[in-house]
């Protein structure tokens, strides 16, 4: 005789799980509207998923109540909401790429749109959450709709693209798994905060376990980070994805990986187990450099950007190894710049994207194709041009403030080795942009017919581009304010 | 009149933004009148300053990342003022003599976009924005040369932006670091570098400081080791190019030790004294040999660069008032000079299409104006006394005397050296009988190049018979420095040195 | 009083900007005659001031400033005392008469205007040199006659050998000039100025060592103006030049400029005696030195101008032993009849269409006489008979010397003596008297026109005559230099001069009685004391060997071996090993699933070991 | 009688086994079977933790690893059939088009 159980609504709080809530809706919505209605048209489609988002960015910024919900599972504090809004953002801005000129087959389906929102839950579920199970259902569900997403690009290497970040995934998956294994069965316990609790109490004794729990943890976030030496798959999934898809892996996954990373190692980095700080610096120089160098040797633009954001991660990871106020700041400001100028950047990638590779046969956008696109269309290359230094963190565009506000944490917390090598790295780094923008302004061009590189074009991604183009060049404007919010949200979330 | 430092920086930029709508044919015009404009300015600048005072002038400040001590901080002092008005003239000057015809719009737009980011690394404050105006200086740079040069021109634009780049980005650490020590003293964030005069940096740190600015600038100057760049850029770019990379760039540096090296951290500067002085003393010699190596003629300016920069620095690690404000008047001096000389080669080479020496010969007979001016800036090159050449020179070696006769000695042989390789290659180019065929039809400087050239013809003269208005106006900002150097030393030693160079007697 | 020192000054800059406007015309009359006639000016203008000087003393102006940073401060000022006034006097006098005799020598040439507008800017520098206050002042004549110098030299610069003569002067003189600015230098940091007067001033404050550095270092900028040795060789080879040029510049005034410079410290050298009697050494060497090289060459000119080398030995000599006055003295009597040697020398050579082979020559007396004759006294003059100028200047050295005790040295100027008579007149025979040689050269030598040989008349007279002006000259110019006694007993004094006068006397007479009878054997040529004589005891070679070969070879070293093989090396070596490790990493990046998950899976079990093995201590 | 320790030795066992699997599986098939192996070894081990500590959380934690595993499954089918279905093979060295 069971005694009944008495939840009160109210302790359930809701709203907090409302963002979720109106994304699911809105992809059921869009599978049944698709049923009902016949052949709707992408912009269709693609509008109403955008118009979710925007109801979804409401909820978020709304809600302000209380940090815990259902359950106690939710946690909705600062960065929560700061990843929220920067993964709102991105999507909304990614989304709308679909409406290019040219038709490809996944942006008419209607699983596409709902694909994408469900991914979303997921990335909002990783970052609002921190109980390793929610957790583990967000990075599952966005990843799962990921690698459909990729798939259904239709290209043989989207499927080589899917299938291998499936398969890595699903390592991932397991490496997660008994990392959140072991953390139960030392602590009896799968919210991070009990976790901490316990092991702080218990001075991280057993101390080969929690360091075991790490490093499995290490390998499951460093997949989704792209940390060396998981990071294989980054440069192939971005080639075999679409260009809109791939700039958007570039941002998106990686933040809400970041909040969990930041969740999980700020508390080992506190807690002053020496270890599992040496093995995070040695994680992130090595990503910053060994990408770095990888993505020197690039013949294709696409592919060096996909080094290009593994290294941008290692410089992210960097501020969580630093772990002061100021470097999670940074973190944040540094990605939000990040996200409009490979914004940017991919967009250019997906607006001269051409049906057949005519540079290269393997290749969509080899360095070649680029050669001399000043003399062809000047306004592309100036553009394409200002985004590769904004990418170099060449004064005054965008990223360099941020790298400058992340060198800087390093420096105020005697990271002083750790700012040199970043400053080296993008030392590096300038080569291959400037590689591109060399190809682009210096050497003569192959072909004389603009149309080539226009095809994809249409008003919606030059509308993006601009977007993108304001940002990266008046960055200044917007360091300010995004400081002071950031900062604000990341203090009251107490890291 | 208050805001224009601003205006001075952003008019040609904003002049090249427009320039996109200014038709092809009318572009050349549109790039003269407007660096013309930029040049009024700049004299409106220099009638506007009080030459009384040593402090900064018109200055502008508005914070604009107040949470981070960044701010937009415009001024001008003696040691910049002239700076300014030698980067707006030069640029001036090359355009006027601008003879490339291929795609001149970008060329020209590139240049006055290269304008503004000179100007602007003069006359900044805060040091942020100077890096930031240091490092997007590269970018037209690399346009230039890459898209006008010569046959090898990718090669020297990439070698040219990568070095110079890699050799800034210690100092951006160093910078914030600076920062980050003013916070820790004061508890505010500040980038503006009148607030940093006034921090007192521990001894270690600013060896460590010292040391990141140094590489910045030693690969600008360029300093031995760092020179190899400097050869490849001025044998691809084009005239305009080498022009201003000559007169402007390069001053770059050497400004930039005697802003920040030397009033942040006067210990460091006083304890690699000696090094730094070494360093110089081989650029002056091994510069020059290999100048008097060279069978190109602008090869040979190159180097010559080099030579003279390493006088520039010496005067400016002499510690006093002579040698430093002889070091900057030598920037000018060198600015206009060696501007000239590429200007002249540039002429040749239009005309021939080949700048080396073995191809010349006899030029005097043919060519009798050009080989009149290029007499001149010859002469003041090696300088001549009366010659804006000697002025500086003069300075810098009397400056840095008081620090060490016997280095002074060696660095002086310079003006011998200076003297060998410019006077074998005006006797292999200019004296002798006209050898080859083409040279005997050869015109003489048309009117675009006269225009081009009297005026810098005239300065040298000039500045050189009457430099007292430009010395004095530098020497009392110099001044304003060495006491702020003086107050802000934490060594003994280096009080001790700054007092021995600024007096005279006393043993030596 | 100040106008007519502007006047002297700048009438001859005037005169060179005028006269430049039309450089690039084809020659025109009127250039030549505006130049002598501002010229001429300049030199009323001295002479005024001359007197005016003597009357009320120095007189002192400063035009304005020049430079000034830091304690540093030099203006343009102007000194015209004793010594300047008679610089002056002395420069302009022979300069009117150069560039009126110019006017005729360059008839013929197509840079007429240009040689008369390097002419008189020459003649400013050389005012600046000598009439200004300070040291810097001083300097800037210094490097102005420098150039003009290096300008006339070259002034035929399509032919190689003038304008690598011109280079070779030019950097010689740099080199002595580095030293002179080490010497500036000192005086500033140790006075504090460079004004001549302030730095007298304090002379009695500084210690003998720095005064001693401060001596030797001027004297090294002294000696490259002056060629002294080594530093000499230029002055041989700058007769490449115009014969004017010679006369003017390399014979008169700016060789002298390194004598006038110690005349003028000669406060400082006075205080450093040791200073002094190296510098008379030197001199006295080098008179005995060059003398012999004059007397086996061939060339005209160069003989004139090793004669002016030994020369410049004695006035050193003087100079050196305190004799102040007596330098100077003997500057101006050798002005006037050295360019007056050099300007006949110049009627020969247009006489003989440019040969300057006195084996070539000979007989010349025939078809032109008055050059002969006005030869002949310069001649005399230089070999120091009694009544001409020559004798006057030249024994009183020789007195000194004596009066020093420096019996060495006097006994260096006697020989000196001895052989100036001999080379003197060796020419002289050689050049107007014996076989006509050039008949077999088919050449018909004729007089230069009237107006140049009246030109000339005056420098002859004074070479006869300047000599009597000897105690007025002392009375005048020692208000201001350093009084000087000869006491030596009357007795050997006569002997001395005796003595001097005997063994130029017999130079004289053996010159004229070898080459009556044709010279010396043609055996002598093949001594090994000829062969050294005749190739300049081999200086310019070893100079050419060990200087200029290394230098080049070194240069080249530089270049193509350091910059380009290590410096650059190195340079692009970084960049190409941060390349090739790009493409070693990028073997990681193999596309084979398999590899990415073992890579994952081995890191991680890495990781689990270092787990393990790795404890840093918390 | 058994005790934790053995449950998480058999964990480690299947783990371990199914970390081999992954490395050494050439067929995607059978990688696909060693990472549920993986999942399930965890599986293993909450249950058994949970247990312990007699705490629904592991358990809980188990049934959504199951439910994950099956949409893995799901999804991981669906790629492998598209790549079949262009190639032939589910061998995994046929997807090398992309390196370097």
């Amino acid at each position: 005789m069971l005694e009944p159980i008495l939840i009160d609504v109210a302790s359930l709080n809701l709203p907090a799980l409302l963002p979720m809530a109106i994304l699911v809706v809105g992809a059921l919505a869009v599978i049944c509207a698709d049923l009902a209605v016949k052949g709707l048209n992408r912009s269709f489609l693609t509008m109403i998923t955008v118009l979710f988002i925007i109801l979804d960015f409401g909820a978020v910024i709304g809600y302000t109540g209380p940090a815990r919900g259902f359950f106690d599972v939710l946690l909705v504090d600062g960065i929560a909401i700061i990843a929220q809004v920067i993964i709102l953002v991105a999507s909304a801005l990614f989304l709308p790429l679909s409406l290019s000129h040219r038709h490809f087959r996944e942006f008419r389906m209607a699983e596409f749109y709902a694909l994408f929102m469900f991914m979303i839950v997921g990335f909002q579920c990783m970052v609002v959450s921190d109980n390793l199970i929610l957790i583990f259902i967000g990075l599952e569900t966005s990843s799962l709709a990921l690698y459909t997403l990729i798939a259904l690009h239709n290209r043989a290497k989207a499927f080589e693209a899917a299938i291998k970040y499936f398969t890595m995934g699903a390592l991932a998956a397991g490496f997660y798994g008994m990392s959140a294994l072991i953390f139960y069965a030392l602590t009896g316990s799968v919210e991070i905060y009990q976790i901490e609790k316990v092991l702080m109490a218990r001075h991280f004794e057993p101390l080969i376990g929690v360091l075991a729990a790490t490093v499995f943890m290490l390998g499951a976030l460093g997949f989704k980070l792209s940390l060396v030496p998981s990071h294989t798959w980054t440069p192939d999934v971005y080639e075999g994805s679409s260009a809109p898809l791939a700039g958007y892996m570039s941002v998106v996954p990686k933040i809400a990986g970041f909040v969990v990373a930041m969740r999980l190692f700020e508390m080992l980095v506190s807690s002053g187990v020496v270890w599992v700080e040496h093995i995070l610096y040695a994680a992130v120089v090595l990503t910053m450099t060994l990408a770095n160098l990888t993505a020197l040797v690039q013949e294709d633009v696409k592919r060096m950007l996909a080094f290009s954001s593994i290294s941008h991660a290692g410089f992210m990871m960097a501020a969580i190894l630093i772990g002061t106020t100021q470097a999670n700041t940074a973190l944040f400001l540094y990605w939000t710049l990040f996200m409009f100028t490979n914004l940017g950047a991919f967009t250019m990638l997906w607006i001269v994207r051409h049906r057949k590779n005519l540079w290269d046969e393997r290749y969509q956008h080899p360095y070649t194709k680029f050669s001399g696109l000043v003399k062809i269309m000047p306004t592309t290359a100036t553009i394409m041009g200002i985004f590769m230094f904004a990418l170099a963190g060449m004064p005054p565009f965008s990223v360099f403030w941020g790298k400058l506000y992340l060198i800087s944490a390093a420096i105020n917390s005697e990271f002083i080795f750790l700012a040199v090598i970043i400053a080296l790295n993008s030392a590096i780094a300038v080569y291959y942009y400037m590689k591109l923008v060399i190809y682009m302004f210096l050497k003569e061009p192959v072909t004389a017919d603009a149309k080539l590189y226009a095809t994809n074009a249409s008003t919606p991604l030059k509308v993006i581009v601009g977007v993108a183009v304001i940002f990266t060049i008046f960055a200044i404007v917007f360091v300010e304010p995004l400081l002071t919010v950031i900062t604000k949200y990341v203090i009251a979330s107490g890291f | 009149m208050e805001h224009i430092l601003s205006l001075l920086v952003f008019f040609p930029a904003m002049a090249g933004l427009l320039g996109f709508l200014v038709a092809k044919e009318s572009i050349r015009a549109y790039g003269i009148s407007v660096s013309a404009i930029e040049f009024f300015l700049s004299i409106i600048l220099w009638i506007g300053y009080d030459s009384t005072n040593a402090g900064y002038q018109f200055v502008e400040y508005y914070p604009f990342i107040s949470s981070y001590g960044m701010s937009y901080y415009l001024g001008v002092d003696g040691i910049s003022l002239f700076l300014v008005i030698l980067s707006t003239f030069i640029t001036m000057i090359a355009l006027i003599a601008l003879s490339i015809e291929k795609e001149i719009k970008n060329l020209i737009i590139s240049v006055l976009f290269l304008e503004m980011t000179m100007v602007g690394v003069f006359v900044i404050l805060d040091v942020i924005w100077f890096y930031a105006f240091w490092e997007l200086s590269l970018v037209p740079m690399l346009y230039i040369i890459g898209a006008w040069g010569s046959v090898n021109r990718m090669y020297a634009a990439i070698k040219f932006f990568l070095y110079t780049f890699a050799g800034s980005v210690l100092m951006l650490v160093g910078i914030l670091y600076m920062g980050f020590l003013y916070h820790e003293a004061t508890g505010i964030w500040s980038f503006a570098l009148p607030d940093w005069y006034l921090l007192q940096v521990p001894f270690e740190t600013q060896l460590w400081l010292f040391g990141a600015f140094f590489l910045a600038f030693a690969i600008k100057v360029p300093m031995f080791p760092f020179h190899t760049w400097l050869p490849y850029a001025h044998g691809q770019a084009p005239t305009i190019g080498s022009i201003i990379l000559a007169a402007v760039l390069l001053k770059m540096g050497s400004y930039g030790f005697v802003r920040f090296s030397l009033p942040l951290f006067p210990d460091a500067s006083v304890y690699f004294l000696i090094p730094v002085a070494v360093i110089c003393i081989i650029m002056v010699i091994y510069a020059a040999m290999i100048a008097y190596a060279q069978k190109d003629m602008k090869q040979v300016i190159a180097y010559s660069s080099i030579s003279h920069m390493g006088i520039v620095v010496l005067g400016t690690f002499a510690m006093n008032a002579e040698g430093i404000t002889g070091s900057i008047f030598l920037m000018l001096s060198h600015g206009i000079v060696s501007g000239a000389l590429f200007m002249l080669v540039g002429v040749i080479y239009d005309r021939r299409h080949t700048k080396l020496m073995s191809d010349f010969g006899g030029l005097a007979s043919v060519m009798p104006n050009f080989a009149t001016i290029y007499g001149i800036m010859l002469m003041a090159s090696v300088g001549l006394p009366l010659s804006i050449g000697f002025v500086g020179e003069f300075l810098s070696l009397v400056g840095f005397y008081r620090i060490s006769w016997v280095m002074t000695l060696l660095a002086g042989t310079g003006i011998i050296l200076g003297a060998v390789y410019m006077l074998v290659l005006y006797k292999k180019s200019f004296f002798g009988e006209v050898v080859h065929a083409e040279n005997k039809t050869l015109k003489d400087l048309n009117a675009k190049e006269l225009t081009a050239l009297i005026p810098l013809v005239a300065l040298v003269a000039i500045l050189g018979i009457y430099p007292k208005p430009v010395l004095s106006v530098i020497d009392m900002s110099v001044q304003k420095m060495l006491v702020l150097m003086d107050q802000k030393a934490v060594l003994q030693e280096t009080k001790e040195l700054l007092f021995k160079a600024n007096t005279i007697g006393g043993t030596n | 009083m100040e106008n007519y020192l502007y006047t002297a000054l700048f009438a001859p800059l005037a005169s060179s900007l005028f006269v430049a406007l039309f450089a690039a015309r084809p020659k025109m009359l009127f250039t030549g005659i505006v130049a002598s006639l501002l010229i001429a000016i300049s030199m009323i203008a001295s002479f005024v001031l001359l007197i005016d000087v003597n009357t009320y003393g120095p007189l002192h102006v400063s035009m304005m400033d020049w430079i000034s940073a830091g304690n540093l401060e030099i203006p343009f000022g102007f000194v015209v005392d004793e010594v300047s006034v008679i610089m002056m006097v002395t420069v302009t006098l022979v300069s009117t008469i150069v560039h009126i005799y110019s006017i005729g020598y360059m008839d013929h040439d197509k840079s007429f205007n240009r040689f008369f507008s390097y002419l008189s800017a020459f003649v400013f520098s050389m005012m600046i040199l000598v009439m200004s206050d300070n040291f810097v002042g001083l300097f800037i004549g210094w490097e102005g006659v420098g150039l003009c110098s290096w300008l006339l030299i070259g002034f035929w610069y399509h032919k190689h050998s003038a304008s690598w003569a011109a280079n070779e002067a030019f950097i010689m003189n740099r080199i002595a000039d580095l030293g002179m600015l080490m010497g500036l230098f000192l005086i500033y940091w140790s006075v504090g100025s460079f004004q001549y007067d302030e730095f007298f001033a304090s002379l009695k404050t500084m210690d003998s060592t720095l005064l001693a550095t401060i001596g030797l270092f001027l004297f090294i900028g002294a000696m490259g103006k002056s060629a002294q040795f080594p530093l000499h060789t230029w002055l041989a080879d700058a007769m490449e030049g115009p014969t004017p040029v010679s006369a003017l510049i390399h014979a008169a005034t700016m060789v002298t400029a390194g004598v006038y410079l110690v005349i003028r410290c000669g406060e400082l050298y006075t205080l450093i005696p040791d200073v002094g009697f190296a510098i008379a050494s030197l001199g006295a060497f080098v008179a005995l030195f060059a003398a012999s090289m004059a007397l086996v060459n061939n060339d005209l000119k160069r003989i004139i101008a090793y004669s002016t080398l030994s020369q410049l030995g004695y006035m050193f000599v003087a100079a050196g032993l305190g004799a102040y006055w007596i330098a100077l003295f003997h500057l101006m009597t050798h002005a006037f009849f050295k360019s007056l040697l050099f300007l006949g020398a110049g009627n020969v050579m247009h006489a003989m269409h440019d040969e300057l082979n006195i084996k070539k020559m000979g007989g010349l007396y025939g078809s032109m006489k008055a050059t002969a004759i006005l030869m002949s006294v310069a001649s005399v003059a230089l070999a120091g008979i009694y009544p001409f100028a020559g004798f006057f200047s030249k024994d009183k050295i020789l007195e000194v010397a004596f009066n020093e005790g420096a019996y060495f040295l006097w006994f260096a100027l006697f020989i000196g003596a001895g052989l100036t008579a001999f080379y003197s007149f060796r020419l002289v025979m050689l050049v107007f008297f014996g076989e006509k040689e050039y008949e077999k050269y088919g050449i018909h030598p004729h007089e230069a026109q009237p107006f140049v040989i009246y030109a000339l008349l005056p420098l002859g007279l004074l070479a006869i005559v300047s000599g009597f002006l000897e105690h007025t000259f002392e009375g005048f110019v020692t208000r201001l230099l350093a009084q000087y006694e000869i006491h030596i007993e009357h007795g050997t004094e006569a002997l001395l001069i005796a003595a001097t006068l005997g063994i130029a006397l017999s130079g004289i007479a053996f010159a004229v009685y070898m080459y009556r009878r044709g010279g010396f054997p043609k055996s002598w040529e093949e001594r090994f004391c000829y062969k050294l004589l005749s190739n300049q005891y081999y200086i310019p070679k070893l100079y050419e060997l060990y200087i200029m070969r290394p230098f080049s070879a070194l240069a080249n070293f530089a270049w193509q071996k350091i910059d380009t093989k290590v410096v650059d090396l190195t340079v692009d070596l970084i960049a190409k090993m941060v390349y090739s490790t790009g493409e070693k990493s990028r073997k990681m990046q193999s596309g084979n699933l398999s590899d990415m998950l073992r890579w994952m899976v081995v890191g991680m079990i890495g990781l689990l070991i270092l787990a393990f093995v790795y404890r840093p201590m918390v | 009688m058994i005790t934790l320790t053995h449950y998480f030795i058999l964990t480690g066992i299947l783990f371990s086994i199914g970390l081999v699997g992954v490395m050494r599986r050439t067929n995607l098939l059978m990688l696909f079977f060693s990472t549920e192996i993986l999942l399930n070894a965890i599986n293993v081990g909450f249950v058994a933790v949970s247990k312990y500590y007699n705490d629904l959380s592991g358990q809980l934690f188990a049934f959504f690893i199951i439910a994950v595993a099956a949409s893995e499954v799901a999804v991981g089918l669906g790629l492998l059939i598209l790549w079949y279905k262009r190639n032939g093979s589910v061998d995994l060295n046929s997807l090398q088009m992309m390196k370097g």
